[in-house]
């Protein structure tokens, strides 16, 4: 099967700020992202667990984009801006994907 | 004095004040007892809609008062006042840096729906009725606040990150638009439409409230352990004294326009409890250098008890002695 | 048609209807209200089991109707064929491809299970009575349009992803399982069953009822403002009188069956309805090219709203009209 | 044997049961319904908020017995003893090796709440009264069956993996706390508490129920379905006869503590039910190299639904014949 | 630690073609699989978000299978197969592996 | 934007073993991870769903670690420990982060 490098990009950040970071992204040219929900965590700002939160306060959301080598830059840098002041973490790894014209 | 302490004692042993104790417990204890995410969620949707409707058709069968444009001018002020006055104090009593202290400040000017109900339930229990419309009162107190610790951030020099969207996320705040869009339902279709539901959003209602509190009991208790030692003594002393300020204003507040014993109590109680719903998903937006463990664990592990058990029997004694009742 | 409007009026100012409009309201402002998929889900559950437990009692208590088979017939019949008359339509009025045209016409023969309860609800406010077993008849008209459906697209030489799993699925399908199960659940203990049961399914129902259409204002709503420009003005107008044609279709069935006046108001709203949860999700399966978002926006966005408003209303003046009421 | 073949056909034909039926019949047909975990947990925090509640109540209204201490401490006995009668039997009838033996037996040990519950239904529908402290009775009997069960692979020279930890989740998972702690609350605010809150713990219960055993009936027959052919015919055997087995333990608990017609019932039913909720969870801590589907299946897929047909009418006749009802 | 080399794929497609995803998979001696759930996304068929929604219709999920990588080809061939005519996406990378006998 | 070399570490676990595995993590030197809800899945023990399951006891979560490559032996030492006897899958991936000093 034919495959297509590319780079997966995974954000983990704040449920209130998802709806910043994916504008963000679109301003960007992002158009593909998937959000993944996520019950709790610890870093260096302490633990948290979804449990019992009443709030949207404490939640995080993991996004994760899969985008063109050459777009990442622009990726990374309209994500920067978004996390910068805000706690969670960026990572990117490659990857290869099928149906590259979706991309 | 002694009087307040019996009812205090008394308001202790209800189901309510127990099933918030319970959940403290438990997470003190470390059990996995937990209430799914969604279904806090949907308990909060329950609440909000129940007592925004009540109040909408409160309003409906007594009609509009003279005083309901009062008191909604009261709130707003109320909210963009108290902040100020809560971030005196804790400048004067804690250690916290401006923008933790700004933070802070924010909640206690905006409100505790769930204190609201609560203060409703006692005085239910004691035949005491209210103005419907102190559930619209509670609805624009939730936001001033905000703006108010913002501009005490901006005006030190830091900044805060304040834009269109989070203004509009802020006013357009889900339990907000719930609460006053219920209230117009209840206002609109008024004793006919409660008829039509009152065994959804009446008849059930303070079993319902007793499960809400056991999850905020279980969030507060585990909020407290993670977070121990985040709070200095002065920051304690000023989650218990500070709603016993808040209640003064609003006492005088509920003086001014002339409420009612039972809107006077809800006045005082509004003033003096703190928002963790809206208030810290803002924060979390626009000061996302201000720590959310000294936030929301005064708010939430502090206040929020103070109020449930002792300042709502307290509010209302006072009321009652200055009022008669 | 004063009378119409009146009653449609008098319909408008529920606390069902207005609970709807809150949630298209609160979509539209981009508040950030929702409830929780999962309370939904609840939601719904409670509703299916409610409506087809109530229906079976219906039957145990008046007894089996020569009706009943003659019924369920006309339902399936309905069901089949209506999606022919929507594609004429649609190939008219729109410029929809096959494709397209075939999946939006699946969706009208099919029903809105929650459009059937407002009808209920609106028939009980008037206190008129209506046949049990037209949940049944509810349950069978689900699944038959998907398959006319598919069979539009085969016909016109494209393929459809049909295969026995899929129609097991669609026959299978959660919401059609719990409706005929609580209803023979409901037909089995009858009225002793209902008693043990009815603080649960029949006090609360309409209050429940409010949360869900509220979660139904929200989803219409957020639809339509996504999807906003997808459909054009002809669709807009399919989606406003395919109801006003089944509603005919479903009327002519019902007075050759000589329903009730409540069972006819039934039938004919169940005829008018679309669906928004059973046929999408086929679609989705079998024509993966149609664009789900002309078929929910239509579907949930025009016509759900239509009939929850003026349709039910309308259905039930004509109703009365014809068989006196 | 007529009568109680008439009662248990009785008990068969109630929403509760035929809820569960239907939930298995659907997870048979492989039908996509299912209740949202989050919905699921809700239901069960409700069932074990109310009848913890009412428990509490009951001892209230009706005084502390003489035989409540007695009865924990029987309650402790027959939990921890069960497993060793049970690890017999299944050495004798199947040929699972030392560690599932013993997994399942401690299952044996622990009991359902949900079956408990169901017993209570069936004795309430018959106005039978019971003993308010058989509730403490059930939560005491949760976990002393888990240390027998890994006694029992200990002695046997294999590792378990026990630790502090492990005990302190086993004592202070979600189910026992909540349970016990609306116990107390039930006791501490008596009737005046359960006047507060009927309308929430008291008149929805039935149908609440009913739901819950819908999705119990979903999970035991999707169990049932995916490990078809986990179980060889003596692990069935067993699974029908642990609990008769186990009834006339409780029974003769009963008889020697005097207690009431509906208290024996309910110890029998403890006694012969298992659990799926607990002792499944700390097994998978404490023994991963068990196989989780033949415990689950067994508890879950055979006795439950064996008590909840046929096993407690039996119970309530063998009562019945011997202390005279 | 000894690891071992794998591969990690990960395919995002709609919840109503979950069943026949892994269905083929498994058809195609795939054993080890783990479903995701996903909250929202956006993507060339524009935006949509779990809140709210009442139908299966409009959700997703996540499908993670860590495999050998002499199996890859086989497992992408049964994915392609499903996803083919369906929105969604595939994605795989390198990854290494405690407990190779598991694969 | 500058990047740093980092692994990212996904163990699939049993829910109730969840409290242990980020106990062990954490005395290992772990401050920061991530625990994702999984729905279902398929193993060597069979097939699983969160479906409507009343007990903790059939779920899993996936728990991602982000980690600097020279404290990864440490971690999968940890992490071994508490999945040797139990079901679920570890596997590792390079990637690259964002603000390093977080990690
Ligand atoms: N090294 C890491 N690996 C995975 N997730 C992390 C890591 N560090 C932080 N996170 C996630 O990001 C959240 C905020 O992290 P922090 O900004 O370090 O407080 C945590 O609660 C975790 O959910
Ligand atoms: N580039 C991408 N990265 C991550 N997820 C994507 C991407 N493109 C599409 N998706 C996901 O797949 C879904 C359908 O995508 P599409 O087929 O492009 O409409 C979207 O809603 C996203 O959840
Ligand atoms: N190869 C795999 N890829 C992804 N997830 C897996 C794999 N093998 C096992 N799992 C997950 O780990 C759980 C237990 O696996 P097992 O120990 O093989 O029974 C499964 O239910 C899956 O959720
Ligand atoms: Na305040
Ligand atoms: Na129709
Ligand atoms: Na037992």
């Amino acid at each position: 099967m034919q495959t297509h490098k590319a780079k997966r990009v995974e954000i983990i950040i704040e449920a209130p700020m998802e709806r910043r970071l994916t504008k963000a992204l679109a301003d960007a040219g992002v158009t593909g992202l998937t959000v993944l929900p996520v019950l709790g965590g610890s870093g260096r700002s302490g633990r948290w667990s979804r449990e019992g939160q009443v709030s949207r306060a404490g939640g995080m959301v993991a996004v994760v984009c899969l985008i063109r080598p050459d777009r990442l830059d622009r990726l990374l840098d309209a994500a920067f801006e978004v996390v910068e002041r805000h706690i969670g973490v960026v990572s990117v790894s490659d990857c290869e994907v099928l149906r590259a014209e979706r991309f | 004095m002694g009087e307040i302490l019996s009812l205090a004692a008394n308001n202790l042993i209800s189901p309510i004040i127990l099933s918030f104790a319970l959940g403290v417990f438990a997470a003190f204890a470390r059990s996995d007892l937990t209430i799914p995410e969604a279904v806090a969620k949907g308990l909060s949707i329950y609440l909000l809609f129940a007592i925004g409707f009540k109040g909408g058709a409160g309003v409906a069968a007594h009609g509009v008062d003279a005083k309901l444009v009062g008191s909604l001018v009261a709130g707003l002020v109320l909210s963009a006042v108290l902040p100020f006055v809560a971030f005196a104090m804790l400048r004067a009593m804690t250690k916290l840096g401006t923008l933790d202290a700004a933070a802070v400040a924010g909640h206690y000017g905006s409100i505790s729906i769930v204190t609201f109900v609560a203060a409703t339930s006692l005085l239910n229990g004691r035949g005491i009725s209210s103005e419907g419309y102190m559930v619209a009162v509670a609805a624009v107190m939730e936001a001033p606040a905000i703006l108010s610790a913002l501009w005490l951030v901006v005006r030190s020099g830091r900044g805060a990150d304040m834009d269109a969207g989070l203004m509009r996320e802020i006013l357009l705040n889900g339990s907000i638009v719930l609460l006053v869009g219920s209230f117009a339902i209840g206002w609109i279709t008024g004793e006919e439409g409660l008829a039509q539901i009152s065994s959804f959003i009446v008849a059930p209602f303070q079993g319902v409230l007793c499960l809400f509190l056991l999850d905020m009991g279980l969030v507060a208790g585990r909020g407290l352990r993670e977070s121990r030692g985040v709070l200095g003594a002065g920051a304690v002393v000023f989650g218990l004294t500070m709603p016993l300020v808040g209640c003064l204003f609003g006492l005088a507040a509920a003086l001014l326009l002339g409420l009612s014993l039972g809107g006077t109590v809800l006045m005082m109680t509004l003033a003096a409890s703190a928002s963790y719903i809206a208030v810290p998903a803002a924060m979390r937006v626009a000061l996302p250098e201000a720590n959310p463990s000294i936030y929301l664990t005064l708010s939430l592990g502090v206040t929020f008890p103070f109020n449930l058990t002792l300042g709502i029997p307290i509010y209302a004694a006072i009321a009652a002695a200055i009022l008669g009742g």
